[in-house]
């Protein structure tokens, strides 16, 4: 009953915050709302037993990716931005295709059925730590995808220095 | 493979088709600016190519349906695509005749050709070798490949060096034949799966294929085989291709290329899909009757040369697919010799056009008159090409269209009387034309015309000599059909061949 | 639980290629002639295509498969890369953005998709799709200062960063479904389940057929390409034309066969139409194209619709089929775009379809190539074109999509109409004004490739036929 | 040896040698070669036919022209009584008539194109005449009508004369549309279209029934009439006469040889050939019968009114076609071909006569404008008065013997029509002799009407000419002695040799009348004769100012009869405006282009502009493309779920 | 006990707000968090499904989808960096150099 209560209310309080985000005419706010509900996200994953994920939902992408953005925010003229329209002439369109996707959705995993069990029971990861599980999954079994993901990141390097360094050759 | 005869160990079908390739490939490597070589490179590879044709005609074996010359090597195995050619009596003119009108297109462009010349006898050259690969694949995918391979040179050809709307006649040749191969491509493709994955066509028409799936493949195949001959509702392309096309354009398509739909049919439909075939009779009749009077009536109110030779052309195959859907020896083999004749006399036709064309440089009939009086030699010539093209006796016209006619009075009343009007209405438009070109006051643009040139009459006169040649002696060439037809006719008329039979032939010629 | 180590052999080329491309990475930062990286980068990927042959097996728990069909696509994107440096060398040059990084991005690109390829599992397959996409994010947006450029670069990513959302949500509902990444075990287990018809599953599918329909820009998911094949630069726009096309292909043949082989009969039902749309929405609004790099873009639509008329078909020759098309496609789409790179010169875009009027005439070798390209698009037979037609058509026929294919052959019967009209213009029409061609010897070597294949295996196609037959034995 | 064969092949080679050489070598010595070899042909001609009088008939083939199947035909001659009586008809009137060329057509620019059409035409009509199968029988059908297409067409740059030609030529296709189904006919009744086996067989078949189009018909009146229409065309019959008039756009030899002495008797010639086939159907006859006697009385009213001189001839020479088959038509084909064997001598004399008449007037051909010629030229007024006599039926000339005989076999013999032709018969003949002299009186008595220039010009034609005249005046004369009726005959101790000659080729009908009967008749067709001639001179040369009243009065009767019976007006309004008013506006104006050249065009350019449509759900913004992929999801979601 | 599918819900809803925004807002950087929003919805039901499923696979998927996003807000950030300097606006509907 508690549980469910909780669920409740991170469940309301994530839509609500998410429908804030996506709203919101000054992105600024936009990504302060986004923040918060990144917070509770993971409040979720840690009521979901899964802390490192938490972790560095808030670390990650709070603490880095949503900096990024709010780095980004700045370069707009924000005076501007609040004095024009937030959505495309077209939004309403989009409410309805959003909308019946969702209820079409929502149908279809009414009736879901999980697969079967792992070996990774709450009990397992508590008597571990769910960090030590989580990493030595990752470095033995998952170790190729890991280094792609390095590979990545790597790409991402490269690829915002090419596209934004300020230099142009002439 | 039990269906076969070998004349020769020397690939000669190959060297036809790749001979012509292999001297575009060394135009191609000539300077644009050395034309006279490269005319004359073109004109020697063209006879070199028809001198290389003549075996065929003396060692081909007349008593044998079976196929001769073949050549089979293994192409794409996992498709079991064979590089498989082989001539029979229904084929082996039209490679001859491709081989001589190639060299009459080289002479007849010496001087009319400005632009581009170098690339105008590469394409030449490269549809002569697609046009005699056509008439002797005897896999369905080789000759898919010909088939399709020869328009690209063609819409070429058209497009470039046609008149002022070449382009649009350019791809609307193109596009129309396109349509109705893709479709047979289909068809090819159900064929090649129902039979085992065989493209062989011979090892094709041994087999028996439901009705329903012959029945549609019937149509599959009529899709490219109407358009390229054209039939009835299928027409138009023609009228604007011959018109636009340059004269070797024209001589070309007229003489060759249109047959390759009819020869189609007698190659594929027939043979492969004999019960559609046969109970598609009454449509393809009746779609031939049209295309004769249709095609004869519209030429009545032409005002344009090349237009009313076009759509005389429209009139002219109708009487062939009228021939072949008879069903019967006179009207198949008079259909496919009025196949040659109609690529003897048309193209003739076209030739000659093109020889005045290129002094007056204008194809409306209005602009001309009283040609007979400045070029007699010339307009002597043009009616041999005219009185063969109503069908005069003595002339090779005169023999095809009788013996459509025969067969297909025969075959059906109706049909019969009502092509039989074409012969009529064949003779007020051809004779309208003539009169009005050449007879009465001599015109502005005609007056003071040289004569035609040597060059010109070299060109001509094949075809005039082979006009009364076949009319004649036609036997010099229903020779080469009879056992052919008579297989095939056997083949739709009993809906397949057994394999005993075969195998009796075989030891037949093997004696 | 002992860590073991896994068995490198299957990865070792991707390894190689990595350790390349980082070395090129830092060479960039030595070498000043960028030509030099470019011919060192084609030294690096024609050494990892040669590792690909020793490279057979699985390895990571089934989590990166190297078998024939990969090896298959693999070749195709090393060619890919091969052909795309070639035509880049001078052009980036023209474009001012000859960086080493370019060479670079190429080689994780074409890294990204090998993983692809060879994914056994589908956190591989989303991490080489986004390494992929990534790359090509950036390359689509190199010309930095050019607008239209960095707009391709933003539609693509954004769109891009929106499609592979949808394969999230896809890869975690299979995930809850099944309880597992791996592609054989879901196999198995929705086999062993009897899954078929559930709605779930169904949703999972549609958003596969969703993310994969974007990479290979099938209709209606197809809104990208154009916009961004016209604004990358011309080279980026080859490469993404055949490169992620051909990874886009091998994926969905991979995932769909192989996992959801099981189901065929309903992803069949969402593919079909999507096909259809495909080849009648490429097809179609190829016709009224000006802009010949986004005609190209509606035909590569086309081609993606054609193509996916093999994986429709699920049989092994269907299979074989759409690798034999993507073959194909490399080289007839790359010969296509040397051709307009050449156009490009200094304060000369050359991408207009009237710049091509008569080049034959001007340009006389570059329109006879063109124009071999353009038949060859057209699936006319002699050209390579045709061959992976004919068998995509044979395969779905055999398969019983009969009506598809006739549809397939009257889209390609129109499709026809916009690749003339460019032989058309080069042929038919006289030269406006003169128009300078940049050559170089490496454009020159990219052309003499293309059309030597295009007709080369469009006349001969026995042994690519014979590889691609062989490649999905044991798929 | 075969020397029968120069009797076709000689022409042929001088053909060949004029039309290759004519122009650069020849020149005007072109007519020697021609000369020569019809010269030839016609010493070979009689040769054999001493030799059919001998009893030596010849049926051979040459070789074998098409083989098909069963369908196996030759070229092949066929030397009997028949073919030798017209093999000396068109081989004397060929090269009297060549002779006479040389002067009529001196100084001519296509001297030798003239020549070498002559040449191929003899060639032809000598193929027509020799074969032994219906197809080389077309050949020469067709051949012939070839020539004379060229000959009528000589002056090729006079828009008449082409017009005229080409008229020719298709009127003509129009029977031999008829003419071809016969032979195609015969070839499935009989599976030969040799002559032979054809007429043997013949009469196994006379009672079957065919179902043609449709309609049950008897098999043998189907081929007979579908051969006819062949001579319907050829001879110029109702209703295809239309081409004849017109044909005098072609110099005048030309019209005295093929329009008038052989090729347009070509038709009778198929009917007598075919009399076996003819002959076993009651109906084919009545109609050959009824078509012969309603066209020769056809013609002959138009004939009245005309002023063309040689038009005047031409429709005499429809009329007296006419009569040939009436008489073939009552079962009378020797009468029928003793006719045309006559008809060829008087009416190529005087077509020749009008060449000559034309050759002093400079061209000019109304005889209104006429008048006085005897003085000038004796010579062409006494040949052309004998002809006249002949074709009138004045007894002891030509035209009286074969007349004669055909009027009687219709009124004995035994065809149901007898009577009624028999009647038109006469009436023709008393019209005949009228038009005849008519033409006699106004061209070459009274005062000359037409201008002085032309006056100044009389003279009388160069000798080639006058000798040609004389030796067919001869014929005219005389040639109807190898045909004494047995009235006659048998008084004065001559048989009927033509009769007997032809007979086992032709036969002979059973007449049924008496002695008594046959004088009525011969008297009744004399006095017509006579009556028509009085009447003429009583008009035109007593009272010239009656016909100008009686044409006021009767003015319709005038008009109509002046414009052929608005025949070719008929036509034009109902078959040639038509037909050229559909392919403008329906096939080429609407089938062509409204229907199918729009489907062609309109689903390309429809999809063209669908194309351009299309292009416009591509905005360029970003969002939109999002909502159409996620439009996309959704409808495949929906399409799925609600499967 | 939270039943599965409340998560699946929650899941769901939050990525179709996501889309939603992608769908309709005019500023790319909004999009962009859009897009972010799906991907915390698919993050949603990956930790859930680990969860109930006692497996880890689904929180080392979240991992790396973490990972990437952070690399693809690098380089969308950068791109929108780059097109900023050249246009001077973040907001979509004003970037249609191309179309048709």
């Amino acid at each position: 009953m508690i549980s469910q209560l909780f669920f409740g209310y991170f469940a309301a309080v994530i839509i609500i915050l998410s429908l804030l985000v996506v709203t919101r005419k000054n992105p600024v706010h936009s990504v302060m709302w986004m923040l918060l509900m990144f917070f509770h996200i993971a409040g979720m994953y840690l009521f979901l037993n899964a802390e490192f994920i938490a972790a560095i939902q808030v670390i990650v992408y709070a603490g880095a990716i949503l900096v990024l953005f709010l780095f980004v925010v700045l370069l707009l003229n924000l005076r501007e931005e609040l004095q024009t329209n937030r959505f495309i002439g077209s939004w309403p369109a989009g409410l309805v295709i959003a909308a019946s996707l969702l209820l079409s959705m929502i149908a279809a995993l009414r009736s879901f059925v999980p697969g079967p069990s792992g070996p990774y029971t709450i009990a397992l990861i508590e008597k571990e730590t769910h960090t030590r599980v989580l990493g030595q999954v990752l470095y033995t079994e998952y170790l190729f995808p890991f280094e792609i993901a390095s590979l990545i990141l790597l790409v991402a390097i490269i690829g915002a220095i090419v596209l934004a360094k300020k230099k142009v050759r002439s | 493979m039990e269906m076969m005869v070998v004349n020769s160990g020397f690939p000669l079908l190959s060297v036809l088709i790749f001979f012509p390739v292999a001297g575009a490939l060394i135009l191609l490597l000539v300077s644009r600016s050395r034309e006279t070589l490269i005319k004359w490179l073109a004109l020697g590879v063209s006879i070199m190519n028809f001198a290389l044709s003549i075996p065929l005609f003396i060692n081909f074996n007349k008593a044998t349906h079976l196929m001769q010359f073949v050549e089979r090597h293994e192409w794409i195995p996992s498709w079991n695509i064979m590089y498989f050619l082989g001539i029979d009596g229904i084929s082996i003119l039209f490679i001859l005749l491709s081989a001589l009108v190639t060299i009459l297109c080289v002479l007849i462009s010496w001087n009319s050709i400005k632009t581009k010349v170098k690339e105008f006898f590469i394409s030449i050259l490269l549809v002569e070798g697609a046009m005699i690969g056509v008439f002797c694949s005897l896999d369905f995918f080789l000759f898919y490949i010909f088939w399709e391979a020869m328009l690209i040179p063609m819409y070429l050809l058209i497009g470039v060096w046609g008149g002022p709307n070449r382009v649009y006649a350019a791809m609307k040749f193109f596009l129309y034949t396109l349509v109705g191969s893709v479709l047979m491509l289909v068809g090819i493709i159900v064929l090649y799966l129902y039979s085992g994955r065989t493209f062989n066509i011979l090892e094709l028409a041994t087999k028996v294929y439901p009705y329903q799936m012959q029945f549609w493949l019937f149509w599959a195949f009529f899709a490219a085989f109407a358009v390229k001959v054209p039939m009835f509702p299928v027409h138009t392309w023609l009228p604007d291709a011959h018109t636009e096309a340059p004269t070797a354009g024209s001589v070309i398509l007229a003489a060759i290329l249109i047959k390759m739909g009819a020869y189609g049919f007698l190659r594929f439909s027939l043979p492969l899909l004999p019960e559609a075939s046969k109970a598609m009779t009454p449509v393809m009749l009746t779609l031939s009757v049209i295309a004769i009077i249709y095609g004869g009536v519209i030429c009545l109110a032409q005002s344009d040369l090349k237009r009313l030779i076009a759509y005389s052309s429209v009139s002219h195959m109708g009487f062939v697919t009228l021939g072949i859907f008879a069903l019967n020896t006179q009207g198949m083999e008079g259909g496919i010799l009025q196949m040659i004749n109609h690529g003897i006399i048309t193209g003739g036709l076209f030739l000659g056009v093109g020889a005045i064309y290129d002094r007056t440089h204008t194809r409306q009939i209005s602009d001309y008159g009283g040609v007979a009086s400045v070029m007699p030699v010339y307009s002597t010539i043009f009616i041999v090409f005219t009185l063969a093209s109503i069908g005069l006796p003595s002339t090779n016209g005169f023999i095809g269209e009788f013996m459509i006619l025969l067969g297909g009075f025969a075959r059906s009343q109706w049909a019969g009387v009502l092509a039989a009007t074409g012969i009529i209405i064949g003779a007020g438009y051809m004779l309208w034309l003539y009169q009005r070109v050449f007879f009465m006051e001599t015109s502005q643009k005609v007056a003071g015309l040289s004569d035609i040139d040597a060059r010109e009459i070299i060109a001509l006169m094949p075809m005039v000599i082979l006009i009364f040649w076949i009319g004649i002696y036609p036997n010099t060439f229903l020779g080469f059909m009879h056992e052919s037809v008579r297989h095939l006719i056997e083949r739709v008329n009993t809906g397949s061949v057994h394999g005993t039979t075969i195998a009796q032939n075989v030891l037949e010629i093997m004696k | 639980m002992q860590p073991v180590m896994p068995d490198l052999g299957p990865v070792f080329p991707e390894t190689v290629l990595t350790v390349l491309a980082l070395v090129l990475l830092l060479a960039d930062l030595v070498i000043k002639r960028k030509e030099t990286i470019g011919l060192l980068s084609i030294i690096s990927v024609t050494a990892v295509a040669y590792l690909l042959a020793g490279s057979l097996g699985t390895t990571f728990g089934g989590m990166f498969i190297s078998d024939g069909y990969s090896i298959f696509f693999k070749l195709i994107f090393i060619l890919n890369v091969i052909l795309t440096v070639l035509i880049s060398v001078k052009y980036i040059q023209i474009e001012k953005i000859d960086y080493g990084e370019y060479y670079s991005l190429i080689l994780f690109a074409t890294l990204g998709m090998m993983l692809m390829a060879s994914a056994g599992d589908l956190i591989i397959l989303y991490l080489g799709l986004e390494l992929m996409a990534l790359s090509t994010y950036v390359l689509a947006g190199f010309m930095r200062r050019d607008v239209k450029s960095n707009e391709a670069a933003m539609k693509y990513f954004l769109l891009g960063a929106f499609a592979s959302a949808f394969l999230l949500y896809g890869t975690s509902l299979i995930y809850g479904l099944t309880g597992t990444t791996d592609l054989k075990a879901i196999s198995s287990y929705i086999a062993g389940h009897g899954l078929a018809g559930n709605p779930v599953l169904m949703l999972s599918l549609i958003m596969f057929a969703v993310a994969f329909s974007f990479k290979i820009a099938a209709a209606p998911f197809h809104m990208w390409a154009p916009d961004v094949y016209e604004g990358a630069p011309t080279s980026i726009t080859a490469f993404m034309s055949v490169g992620p096309k051909a990874a886009g292909f091998a994926v969905l043949g991979r995932v769909f066969l192989t996992a959801f082989g099981s189901v065929r009969t309903e992803w069949v039902l969402i593919l079909i139409p999507v096909a259809i749309l495909t080849m009648g929405v490429g097809n179609i609004v190829a016709l009224s194209q000006t802009n010949i790099k986004r005609m190209l873009a509606y035909s590569s639509i086309a081609h993606a619709g054609y193509a996916l008329l093999g994986i429709i078909s699920g049989t092994a020759d269907g299979l074989s089929s759409v690798m034999l098309y993507m073959f194909a496609y490399a080289f007839m789409n790359m010969g296509a775009f040397a051709v307009i790179i050449m156009l490009r010169s200094e304060g000369f875009r050359g991408d207009n379809i009237n710049d091509y009027e008569g080049l034959a005439k001007t340009h006389p070798v570059p329109a006879v190539l063109m124009t071999i390209f353009m038949f060859s698009l057209t699936g006319i037979p002699t050209t390579v074109g045709f061959m992976g037609k004919f068998y995509v058509f044979m395969s779905a026929v055999e398969a019983g999509y009969m009506w598809v294919v006739i549809i397939a052959v009257i889209f390609s019967a129109i499709s026809a109409y916009f690749y003339l009209r460019i032989i058309m213009y080069m042929w038919m029409r006289e030269p406006k004004e003169a128009v300078e061609l940049t050559t170089s010897p490496a454009i020159g070597l990219a052309l003499l490739i293309t059309a030597t294949a295009v007709i080369g295996f469009g006349i001969l196609p026995s042994s690519i036929l014979t590889f691609a037959r062989l490649a999905i034995t044991g798929f | 040896m075969n020397y029968y064969l120069l009797i076709p092949f000689l022409p042929l080679a001088a053909f060949i040698i004029n039309i290759l050489f004519g122009r650069s070598v020849l020149k005007e010595n072109a007519h020697w070669v021609s000369i020569l070899a019809v010269a030839g042909s016609w010493v070979v001609a009689v040769a054999t036919l001493m030799d059919v009088i001998s009893g030596k008939t010849l049926n051979q083939n040459l070789y074998t022209w098409i083989v098909s199947g069963s369908f196996k035909v030759s070229v092949g001659f066929l030397i009997d009584q028949l073919t030798a009586v017209m093999l000396i008809v068109v081989t004397t009137c060929s090269t009297l008539i060549h002779i006479y060329s040389v002067g009529y057509m001196h100084g001519d620019k296509g001297y030798y194109r003239f020549f070498s059409y002559l040449s191929l035409f003899t060639f032809c009509m000598l193929m027509l005449v020799m074969a032994n199968n219906f197809l080389q029988l077309y050949f020469g059908w067709e051949g012939v009508g070839l020539c004379s297409y060229f000959l009528i067409g000589y002056y090729f740059d006079k828009k008449s004369a082409s017009d005229a030609g080409k008229k020719a030529f298709i009127v003509n296709r129009f029977g031999d549309f008829g003419f071809g189904l016969g032979i195609i006919m015969i070839f499935i009744t009989f599976g030969t279209v040799y002559y032979e086996p054809v007429f043997n067989q013949a009469g196994s078949f006379a009672a079957n029934t065919v179902n043609f189009l449709g309609y049950d018909v008897n098999l043998i009146t189907l081929i007979a009439l579908l051969l006819f229409c062949g001579s319907i065309g050829k001879s110029a019959q109702l209703p295809l006469h239309v081409w004849l008039p017109d044909a005098m756009e072609g110099p005048t030899p030309v019209s005295a040889l093929i329009h008038a002495a052989t090729m347009v008797t070509a038709g009778v010639f198929l009917v007598a050939r075919c009399n076996a086939i003819f002959s076993l159907s009651e109906t084919a006859l009545m109609v050959v019968a009824l078509t012969g006697a309603i066209t020769s009385l056809f013609a002959a009213t138009i004939g009245l009114v005309q002023n063309d001189l040689k038009r005047i001839i031409a429709y005499s020479t429809i009329s007296q076609l006419g009569y040939m088959f009436l008489a073939c038509g009552v079962g009378g084909y020797t009468a029928g071909v003793f006719h045309l064997y006559t008809h060829a001598f008087f009416k190529a004399l005087l077509f020749l006569c009008a060449g000559s008449v034309m050759h002093a007037m400079g061209g000019e051909l109304d005889i209104q404008k006429m008048g006085g010629l005897k003085k000038y030229m004796p010579v062409t007024y006494g040949t052309m008065f004998l002809a006249s006599l002949s074709i009138a039926g004045v007894p002891g000339l030509a035209g009286f013997f074969s007349k004669d005989e055909i009027l009687w076999l219709a009124y004995s013999g035994p065809s149901p029509v007898g009577k009624l032709v028999w009647l038109i018969g006469t009436v023709v003949a008393f019209l005949t002799a009228f038009y005849s002299f008519r033409l006699i009186f106004l061209t070459f008595h009274g005062k000359f009407r037409g201008t002085h220039e032309q006056e100044h010009h009389l003279h009388e034609s160069p000798k080639t000419m006058t000798i040609t005249l004389m030796l067919l005046c001869i014929g005219a004369v005389s040639a109807g002695w190898v045909g004494i009726p047995a009235l006659i005959g048998d008084a004065v101790g001559l048989e009927n040799w033509i009769s007997e000659f032809m007979r086992p080729v032709l036969g002979h009908p059973e007449g049924h009348g008496t002695h008594a009967e046959e004088w009525m008749v011969m008297a009744i067709s004399i006095a017509a004769g006579f009556a028509g001639i009085g009447l003429a001179y009583f008009l035109y040369l007593r009272r010239t100012d009656i016909p100008a009243r009686l044409s006021e009065q009767f003015s319709w009767v005038h008009r109509i009869l002046f414009n052929k019976y608005y025949v070719d007006e008929l036509y034009s309004l109902i078959l040639i405006r038509p037909t050229i008013w559909s392919a403008k506006n329906i096939l080429i104006g609407i089938t062509d282009a409204k229907v199918i050249e729009a489907i062609v065009n309109g689903v390309p350019n429809a999809i063209g502009s669908f194309s351009r449509q299309l292009r416009k759900v591509q905005t360029g913004l970003l969002q939109h493309y999002a909502m159409i992929m996620a439009t996309g999801v959704l409808i495949i979601v929906a399409l799925m779920l609600l499967r | 006990m939270v039943p599965l599918t409340w998560y699946l819900m929650l899941s769901a809803v939050v990525f179709m707000i996501g889309v939603f925004g992608f769908l309709t807002r005019r500023n790319i950087i909004i999009m962009f968090l859009s897009v972010e929003l799906m991907l915390n919805g698919v993050n949603i039901s990956l930790v859930a499904f680990s969860h109930y499923l006692q497996d880890l696979r689904g929180q080392i998927l979240v991992f790396f989808i973490i990972t990437v996003a952070a690399a693809e807000a690098a380089i969308g950030l950068a791109i929108i960096l780059a097109l900023f300097r050249n246009k001077a606006t973040i907001h979509v509907d004003e970037m249609n150099e191309m179309k048709g």
